[in-house]
């Protein structure tokens, strides 16, 4: 869908939001919103899809309940900023609009809440904030051979190769929502941390594989599991990912490549042809990585992920039981302790050619 | 061979004046402490056993400083209770072991040895003679100066005279000097006193202390607890020796009429059954009986399932008004409730536990339940940790199932436990063994005030809900209704009348009413990003 | 007028009959630990009266079910002490308050009750006579068998026979039936053994248990601790009542002789700066006091700052090497040490605390302090957190100050009190009530066996340390020669043959040495950025 | 000076570390190494640098000492990797240096005491650990009219104007390391918070203020500090620092100013003539700015720059005291509450009058 289709789209539905609980004032009866309710008991994985959805139950925001009173204030006067802020082209976070609230007198007793607010937004409207313009604080950032074009104000038209800084770009809302223009790569190579896509760029490993380098800093935000969808499905690059050896690793691939529970009532954030690369639990021990052993809470973890369906191909209940088995974890930088070169020499066409690209 | 042991015999006076730790008077504090206990509770038994409102004056002055560090005061008690006749007075505060209170009846003191022991001491401390004026409302009045013979357990009459009782005054006065030292005793007097007032809120007690300071507790309530009756012994609570002693005693011709009249609730046909049990002719004369006889007898006795209960009319419960008038005047709660459990028996001895609890008000929040201990009208102050309520208390409620929150509630809880026989663990009288009688009583007696303030914190909540509720349609509507409005692109706003006038008249459906699948939307708040 | 109360005169017996529960026989199970106590302590006391090594046999039978619940049981207890004296067997054994035990001398008893108690507890629960049968090792050996009559406080003599004692056999047997739960009290009674076991490694104690289990506790050490001596009261420890029965008693033509010849550590010259002062003529006769004259004399002698501290040579302390042996060989520790304290006073009656400290090894690691408590070598099991020994170890002490941690170490505390009077809270001698002055030497006591274990901890990490540093430079000295010949780019690495030489031959300096200025570099690491 | 000569200097300098060691070995004696002590006592604030520095103390890592053997071992150790990274033209991170200790048997118990072992380097060499090729992993960003040229390794000669990426470009080793080849910024705006830099792009202040934007997320590392020093001193861009208001975010502000403690033995890191702008304690008055009570920590830590010779201007005095006086913090988006467009509008006008800039 066209980026000026979303656009109309979403200003559409915040109309409609609107007037359906207009009417119901007007007439007196006590105005209610019904939404697709994101408890637990309604998230199934939908193994064509591949990612989380929302099923058919549903959750009523009623006036006549005392307890939705102020939910219903705040999901409207939610609204009503995302309709100026689509309108105005501007951008947001949700710590502005937890302050922004305060100027319309409506109460958040933390931003947790309003956060929350912010996610029924999402689920009523069915699209992700950044189609009303909320962005996260958080940045991961890009390097490699593509050429981008903007499409915010300002920049309309100007082009970009993201090989222009070796540092990276800094993946915000203009690269988001800039339009691909020309790609050399043939694959997208997602790393967990900086300093291994410093690694990355210094051994020129965007060269020698003609790779985009991305490096999430943990979780990738949603606008960068978005952009990974797109140089996958527009562009048709395949893509790994590289974590550290843990649970906590594999779950950073999982989100990108299922996508989360917390998001099961969006779509277009997965990535389901991507693939995890390491640091398999199996790689701790043919490589003898120096580790550390699992915590508790990293066991948890990992009973946890055996009973997600996300969890259920080969890959993932080999490497989860050796986990288990061998008790141990281990970081990206591990392969230092072969030098500094090693995992581009070495480990990563190594990985390449086990994973078959 | 050497270090032969030397055999002697002492007598109890004696044996109490080497061993006074035991008895309380371990320290010049909780020697003060003590005695004034100890005459307070002489005296209100003394005005109830004669159905009289009591009216205790108690004053103690300082004399001069002791040689170690303490004091010696004047101590003076005066009530207007039932008066000791003037033949037994000299027994009566001379001589320990001796006393009215070895029968099985509830009496505040127990071992029968607080007064005299009071006056012991006294006596070891300041080497002077105790004072005793006393009537029971007769023609005469009884003065009598008076030491212990403390190797003999004897008094000995320094002066005796008789007044003319021309105003029919019945009481007792009592006055000696000791050594002690208020100044530290003073915070447990104090409690000691207020405490006294919860459970007599009949008594009008005044006590002036050595600062001269004058502390007044009144009267609120003219009614006097039912008196107590005296009573025989339980079947339950016999051994072999109690029953050789009402053998030797008895008049009886048949073991049949022996057990009927010596016992508390023993009628013929139970009488015949229980002999039968033991294998003894009814007709038998209990003289005859052999010693192994008699311990089967008592073995059957208090293994035999069908004797009833013993009867409470020997016990002096409070009774739930004198209680609950009681906990108000001193502690000044925002709710109250009371409870008298029914009369219940461990060993033989019939007991009632009353359970008060109170809330609010005038209870300080302390972080912990503030707990009153009584037992027969008499406060326990002292090792409140070891007593069964504390464990009640503290080890066996739950209280959350009870929506109470010890830690941070301000809450009273009172238990008086009331028997013929207390249970104590100590001579100090301080703290109730843990008899799982007693225990099962008091767990149900709390249990039965939490349960009722639970539910008067719940009506109390909700009644506030109701307030706010309206509070929360006027405040949030008006912005529902600008915020559609701005976002349907409606020019004027929806009126909001109609539906806040349905808010204040039918009142909605509750809160709770709205759960399940239509429920509101409970998700927690999570992170971005993570799953 | 109604409810007149009567009065009444018990006896001891009586007394105690009815509350038995304060001298320890509140339950069955509790009745058989408190029986087996008093029995086994008086056997003690028995056999180091005359100097000889302890042998005390205990045998336990279960004879069948009780009406109540619990069983009856036999107790036999048989020593091989000083015997009673035949003609003194029935009182010793058949009345309350009669016993060898009132004098002002350290014993293991203290009331006079405990044996009696006993006997008394298992005749009012099985009404069968007790058997005695002792010898003070003469011609004859005194076989008695006897009840008590409660009320009258006397011993009733079933059976008397005399036998031939041919082996020249002291001690005494005392054998009767009783109610009780040992499954119950069975923990408590093994621990007990044990910790009598810790504080008597010169007796040989054997027990059969009701199950046949046989426990031996073998003696490890044939010292027995110096004998107690019988003392004359200290005059701090003086009132007007002892004065009036020395007074009444004393052949002493004089004042000044009275006091020499009565009074603990009084010479001519001291006598007479008391009587100086008490404004009195030395050269009166006592008998010619009046009482103000007594009281006053009481007084003076009670706050006068010269007198010397009561001798100790009536007390019995174990000694270190006593106690350490008894604690090796019950708690087998890695380190123990044992400090017997000055003998010290507190209201005139002599006493000394000793104190051990044991570490490591049989020690367990329970979160806390393992306190064992002892007073006349009894040990005190219940009630702990009421005595002044846990107070010492729980508040008084800054544990910290020992690098000591009570909640991780293995460690035990052993407090011994020994006195004329041990002054206990209960007569169920549980616990210590907190006099300053013994509180005082607790804490002296600890805190020196805690410095002393925190020199032991601190050698014995010296010599750890010591081991380690060496290999320390073995390992890390080939790589600081390695890395600089690579920094530096010399091609082959230096020698460190002399310095590991240096190492293990010379001993460097301690780690101690090397602080201040020049010191290590112990900045703590922190984040990038931050400051 | 210049990049090579520097180079060349922290090479000898290396060299010289070793060949101290070695020649005392040879000679028989334990091996001792003097530097400059980083204690609290010996940390002085120069007021003509107007930095920390450290004083005249040293302390010795002397082999005589058994627990001086483990670091001394770890520092020379960390001088040949560091050797090794300088002359190959590689980097690398704490976090790899961790690692690569292990490939040869030197054993850190955690990365603390790695990280503190490079500090001891830095205070031996006088040198930064960027010097000898050590970046941290945080990364700040940056946007506006600069043109630099890089100079690592496969991109020298090559330049980037820093407006081409509105979403910032990350600063890392070769930002770091780049010249500056045109500046048409008059004044660089450093700003904590990555929200708050996207409204200023968005906002466009960098054209109507002429400034370059630079993000910190939070504490700057050390690369972004001595990148803003460069600004001011190799430019002349007069700096102004924007945080949240309160103390840690003056302390931000201060640590940019005039370096911290820690880095005392450093120099060329601070820029003193730099200034903070705000959020000030009067600003939450005069704005009427929503705000938080600041906790026991907050007090606590107020109490401690009171006493800081870096807080003596009238200015930090003026606000410490504010901040006391009111009890209460907020953060820069609080400026939400006037709308997303009053801080730019209104306030960073109003403020660059106030400093006159």
């Amino acid at each position: 869908m066209s980026r000026a289709l979303r656009k109309k789209e979403v200003l559409e539905r915040l109309k409609a939001l609107g007037e359906g609980v207009y009417t119901q004032m007007q007439r007196g009866i006590f105005p209610a919103v019904r939404m697709a309710s994101r408890s637990v008991r309604n998230i199934d994985y939908d193994p064509h899809l591949r990612q989380y959805v929302l099923g058919d139950q549903k959750v009523l925001r009623s006036a006549r309940n005392v307890r939705h009173l102020r939910p219903l204030a705040q999901l409207l006067w939610a609204g009503h900023v995302a309709r100026s802020l689509v309108s105005q082209g501007k951008t947001s976070t949700l710590r502005d609009l937890f302050y922004m609230a305060q100027a319309d007198e409506v109460h958040f007793k933390d931003q947790a809440e309003s956060d929350n607010i912010v996610t029924d937004l999402e689920t009523i409207l069915g699209y992700a904030r950044e189609d009303f313009h909320v962005f996260p604080e958080e940045r991961s950032s890009i390097f490699g051979d593509l050429t981008i074009e903007y499409t915010v104000p300002g920049y309309e038209g100007r082009r970009l190769n993201l090989m222009s800084h070796p540092d990276g770009l800094v993946i915000g809302p203009t690269l988001t929502s800039a339009e691909f223009v020309h790609c050399n790569a043939k694959i997208c190579i997602v790393i967990e941390k900086g300093a291994m896509f410093t690694r990355f760029v210094e051994e020129k490993a965007y060269e020698r594989f003609k790779a985009l380098l991305i490096q999430t800093a943990g979780q990738p935000p949603r606008a960068t599991r978005r952009l990974i969808r797109r140089l996958n499905q527009e562009l048709g690059l395949p893509v790994i990912i590289f974590t550290d050896g843990d649970p906590w690793g594999m779950h950073i691939a999982t989100v990108i490549i299922s996508g989360s529970a917390n998001a099961a009532h969006l779509r277009e954030l997965a990535t389901p042809d991507a693939k995890w690369c390491g640091v398999y639990a199996t790689d701790i021990v043919n490589y003898k990585l120096p580790s550390d052993p699992l915590t508790e809470l990293d066991i948890k973890r990992l009973y946890e992920l055996k009973k997600d369906p996300r969890y259920e191909g080969e890959l993932w209940k080999r490497e989860i039981d050796m986990f288990l088995k061998i008790r141990r974890k281990a970081e990206q930088e591990a392969f230092s302790r072969y030098g500094l070169t090693y995992i581009v020499d070495k480990y990563l066409p190594d990985k390449l050619k086990e994973l078959a690209l | 061979m050497t270090g032969m042991a030397v055999f002697e015999e002492i007598s109890p006076a004696d044996f109490f004046y080497r061993n006074r730790d035991i008895a309380g008077f371990s320290s010049p504090s909780r020697a003060i402490y003590s005695t004034l206990r100890e005459l307070i509770e002489n005296s209100l038994d003394a005005c109830e056993a004669v159905r009289v409102l009591p009216e205790v004056r108690i004053t103690l002055r300082e004399l001069r400083p002791s040689p170690t560090g303490a004091f010696f005061y004047s101590v003076r008690v005066v009530d207007n209770g039932s008066g000791v006749p003037g033949d037994k007075i000299p027994q009566a505060f001379g001589q320990v072991l001796f006393g009215s209170k070895f029968r099985l009846k509830q009496t505040r003191g127990t071992f029968g040895l607080g007064g005299t022991m009071a006056i012991l001491y006294g006596q070891i401390t300041t080497e002077m003679p105790a004072h005793i004026v006393s009537s029971t409302g007769d023609r005469y009045i009884h003065d009598y100066e008076l030491m212990i013979d403390i190797q003999k357990n004897k008094p000995n009459v320094l002066r005796y005279k008789v007044h003319t009782n021309r105003d029919g005054w019945h009481g007792t006065l009592v006055e000696f000097t000791m050594e002690g030292d208020y100044t530290r005793a003073m915070p447990k007097v104090l409690d000691y006193l207020k405490q006294t007032a919860i459970v007599n809120p009949y008594a009008d007690i005044t006590f002036v202390d050595p600062k001269g300071r004058l502390y007044v507790f009144e009267r609120t309530i003219r009614k006097l607890p039912s008196p107590p009756k005296e009573t025989l012994p339980h079947p339950y609570g016999v051994d072999a020796e109690t029953l050789y002693r009402l053998i030797a005693m008895t008049n009886t011709k048949s073991l049949s009429a022996f057990l009927m009249e010596h016992f508390h609730r023993v009628g013929k046909s139970l009488a015949g059954k229980v002999l039968e049990r033991a294998n003894l002719d009814p007709n038998r004369s209990p003289k005859t009986l052999t010693p192994s006889e008699v311990s089967d007898l008592a073995n059957v006795m208090r293994s035999f399932e069908d004797f009833l209960p013993p009867d409470a009319s020997c016990l002096s419960p409070l009774g739930e008004e004198i209680l609950e008038a009681g906990i108000r005047k001193e502690l000044n709660p925002e709710f109250v409730f009371v409870t008298k459990r029914k009369p219940s028996a461990y060993s033989g001895y019939p007991f009632i536990v009353e359970v008060g609890i109170a809330y609010g008000g005038g209870i300080p929040r302390t972080g912990d339940i503030v707990l009153y201990r009584f037992a027969n009208r008499i406060p326990l102050l002292y090792d409140e940790t070891s007593d069964v309520s504390w464990k009640v208390i503290h080890n066996l409620m739950d209280w959350r199932y009870y929506k109470v929150n010890p830690a941070e509630d301000p809450l009273a809880i009172i238990i008086h436990l009331c028997s013929t026989k207390i249970p104590y663990k100590t001579v100090g009288k301080e703290f109730l063994s843990d008899r799982p009688e007693i225990e099962r009583e008091i767990l149900n007696g709390v249990r039965l005030a939490a349960r009722n303030l639970m539910l008067y914190l719940m009506r109390k909540r909700r009644f506030e809900i109701g307030k706010k509720r309206f509070d929360l349609y006027a405040r949030y509507l008006p912005k529902i209704a600008r915020f559609s409005t701005l976002l349907s692109g409606h020019k004027k706003e929806p009126d909001i009348g109609p539906l806040l006038a349905k808010v204040s008249s039918l009142g909605l459906e509750s809160p709770g009413k709205m759960k399940g699948r239509e429920g509101s939307h409970e998700q927690s708040p999570k992170e971005e990003g993570s799953s």
